[in-house]
């Protein structure tokens, strides 16, 4: 059973034609979803009574920040595959999930720089969550910068997984130290609304706002999955008979 | 709705610029991820075809 | 006549920089100009100067490290050496954990040694000058081995200097934040054993991890 | 760069790989080394211990030519001093033996990347180039070295572009470009 998983993983019409299925559902969904969780965010819960209205671009930052940091994960696990297994799709995945990580990670930080002004009184205050998403955004450019600098792109994304991995192990140890940064040079005076006293009117909004926008995310993965395959094997039967055979 | 009115909800006390302007910034670039492999996608398919169907009108002139 | 690459390496290394005797003191001196240019910048107020110590000295320490990393390979893998290693046969890991090693004693080792003194020209509290030895000396070994995997990815590509940069400093920001803030402790009078001992934790595990990803990297770059 | 090669190297074989420039020969050269199994596709498998020596050879100017022996990265056992000694002179390099490299010309460079012909014992050896920047005393003793090898039961895969002369019977592997296919003589 588990070797003829992994020899369809190995397939890529499989793959092409499962996930083609798989975002005919889940793609209506998440966008239903993240369209839903905002509409509900924005308009049905209450104001923090410390922050008022601002503080429902949680809705969005939150996910993004989450999604952004667990796309760096994705990236590493696919690059670690590629080079064990040399499974040519978790090497696409990993050049797939480079981008769109980077771009959760900005919008992560943007949020996070919009949202400071009303509540801190500036757009930029190195708080510790935002700073982690600062190198966050800047792991994900090394790797961006170094696939870019390789003419042979196959060298090219074994040079990023290796890359990424070390950025993996790293990661945890990043946010562990810059939340004792920040914990030394600033006694937390205001801090994101905690966990435990969250209300459930805010609190289910944004889970499923998490779980939209975890959504999405396999989504842009699989919609760029789908298209890396036909262009680096347009020149196989499989495509030929995809392409011709859907007129 | 927890707002009184539409006009409410789009000040928000004030707080309206800083929240509408994450959510339009947030769909902006989910949507243009969203949008662009798509749209390359479709493009794809056509070249592709385009050079399948040529393709198979030279073989079947030179048969 | 060497039992391991990495005593064959290591000794090259050594040997190969001292043949330079100039370029082993260039840390050093680049230490020392940027020194220097501290208080030209802050203005020369020892409150000032004490207070950004810790930080000034780390930073400075940091990008001592990013620049001599990018010529770590350059020489071995111009002139075929690096091919050679690869076609004995003999371990990457050990070879590459030379490499590290090599690149700490020429850089993080007399940085740490000679940090009390320009510890000193920056008005830091006599406290923190021994914290600050030690924490470089165990720092700088995690900037050696990052130093080294970026330079290992980045030999084969002519214009690699900048990518290194942005390769590696994101990286190193745990040993920055843990370096400095231990020394400010300990200009504090606080105990700073704990953090101490997590920064040698760190740097153990940097040297037992990076080198997989260097010899890795080593392999890429001589397929270019 | 080339196409369907089925090559066996047998131990008392002595090759030479002749093709115009960039017709693939450093290529094939360092595929057999195993330096490029991306470009490879197919299955190539090397069963003897080999020493190769391509057009860079991992000579350092800042060490003497014992140096550049004693601490060579492709030796995993480097030799004693005596064997190094012994190397250095059947090179022609005994009077040059603490002189650092970058004082030494091209071809004495080049000649104590050739000492380690004597001081590896590997059955295969794969030689690029090998008589660049080498004069007519040099390539006398190549000669020799290949000649020794080849009767002592070892192979020896060389390229050159000017000739060697060899009391050996030499196979030759013509490499063609692209597209083609290469053959054998």
């Amino acid at each position: 059973m588990a070797w003829t998983w992994f020899h369809r993983l190995g397939s890529s019409p499989w793959i092409y034609r499962f996930s083609g299925q798989l975002l005919r559902y889940l793609l209506p969904l998440a966008i239903v979803l993240v369209v839903a969780g905002s509409v509900w965010g924005l308009a049905f819960t209450p104001p923090d009574f410390r922050q008022g209205n601002s503080y429902r671009i949680i809705y969005i930052h939150v996910p993004v920040s989450v999604v952004s940091l667990a796309g760096y994960y994705v990236m590493a696990i696919a690059g670690a595959i590629s080079l064990i297994w040399r499974l040519k799709v978790a090497d696409m995945a990993m050049r797939v999930a480079a981008p769109i990580g980077a771009a959760m990670t900005f919008l992560a930080l943007l949020t996070g720089a919009v949202w400071g002004k009303p509540t801190w009184g500036t757009y930029w205050v190195w708080d510790a969550r935002i700073t982690s998403m600062v190198v966050l955004l800047f792991l994900y450019l090394g790797v961006f910068a170094l696939y870019e600098a390789y003419d042979n792109k196959a060298l090219a994304s074994k040079a990023c997984a290796i890359l990424s991995l070390v950025g993996t192990v790293n990661i945890p140890i990043i946010y562990k130290s810059v939340d004792w940064w920040y914990s030394l040079h600033q006694p937390a005076s205001i801090k994101f609304t905690g966990g435990s006293t969250i209300d459930p009117s805010m609190f289910y909004p944004l889970l499923l706002m998490i779980v939209a926008v975890y959504c999405l995310y396999t989504c842009l993965l699989l919609m760029g999955l789908r298209l890396t395959l036909l262009e680096t094997e347009a020149k196989t039967a499989w495509v030929k008979k995809e392409i011709l055979g859907e007129s | 709705m927890y707002f009184d009115s539409w006009s409410d909800l789009w000040s928000m006390a004030g707080h309206g610029p800083f929240v509408w302007f994450s959510y339009g910034a947030f769909f902006v670039v989910i949507g243009l991820l969203v949008i662009a492999p798509l749209w390359r996608l479709g493009s794809l398919k056509r070249r592709l075809k385009q050079r399948y169907l040529a393709l198979e009108k030279t073989q079947s002139l030179q048969e | 006549m060497y039992r391991s690459v990495f005593g064959k390496v290591l000794v090259r290394q050594l040997l190969l920089a001292f043949r330079r005797p100039a370029a082993v003191l260039n840390p050093l001196f680049f230490y020392g100009v940027v020194v220097l240019l501290m208080p030209l910048g802050l203005g020369p107020q020892q409150s000032v100067l004490s207070q950004f110590a810790p930080g000034l000295l780390w930073i400075t320490a940091l990008l001592a490290g990013l620049l001599s990393a990018e010529t770590i390979f350059r020489g071995d893998y111009d002139d075929g050496a690096l091919e050679q290693l690869l076609v004995s046969g003999e371990s990457l890991y050990l070879a590459s954990l030379g490499y590290v090693v090599a690149h700490w004693c020429l850089t993080g080792l007399p940085l740490a040694l000679f940090s009390p003194a320009f510890g000193q020209l920056l008005s830091l509290p006599d406290e923190g000058l021994g914290t600050l030895a030690v924490s470089l000396a165990l720092g700088t070994l995690v900037l050696s081995a990052f130093g080294c995997v970026g330079a290992a990815l980045t030999m084969a590509l002519r214009r690699g200097g900048m990518l290194l940069s942005l390769l590696i400093l994101p990286l190193e920001v745990p040993v920055l934040i843990l370096g400095a803030g231990v020394v400010e402790r300990a200009v504090n009078g606080m105990p700073v054993d704990s953090l101490i001992s997590i920064l040698g934790g760190l740097s153990l595990l940097a040297l037992a991890l990076t080198p997989l990803a260097i010899g890795s990297s080593i392999k890429i770059s001589l397929e270019v | 760069m080339f196409s369907q090669l089925d090559w066996h190297v047998k131990s008392g074989e002595l090759w030479q790989i002749k093709g115009d420039n960039g017709a693939g020969k450093t290529s094939l050269m360092r595929a057999i080394a195993g330096l490029a199994p991306q470009s490879l596709e197919g299955r190539l498998s090397v069963l003897a211990d080999f020493l190769f020596l391509g057009h860079k050879a991992g000579i350092k100017s800042d060490f003497t030519a014992i140096e550049n022996l004693r601490l060579h990265l492709g030796d995993a056992q480097n030799g004693d001093e005596r064997q190094l000694n012994d190397a250095l002179a059947t090179v022609g390099l005994a009077d040059y033996r603490d002189e650092y490299a970058y004082r030494l010309s091209a071809g004495q460079q080049r000649r104590i990347a050739l000492a380690r012909l004597f001081l590896v014992d590997a059955p295969l050896w794969l030689l690029d180039e090998p008589l660049t920047a080498i004069d007519v005393d040099g390539v006398a003793i190549i000669e020799a070295c290949i000649d020794r090898q080849v009767r002592n039961g070892g192979s020896v895969i060389y390229t050159s572009h000017q000739p060697l002369k060899l009391q050996l019977s030499t196979s030759t592997l013509h490499l063609r470009g692209k597209g083609q296919s290469p053959y054998v003589s």
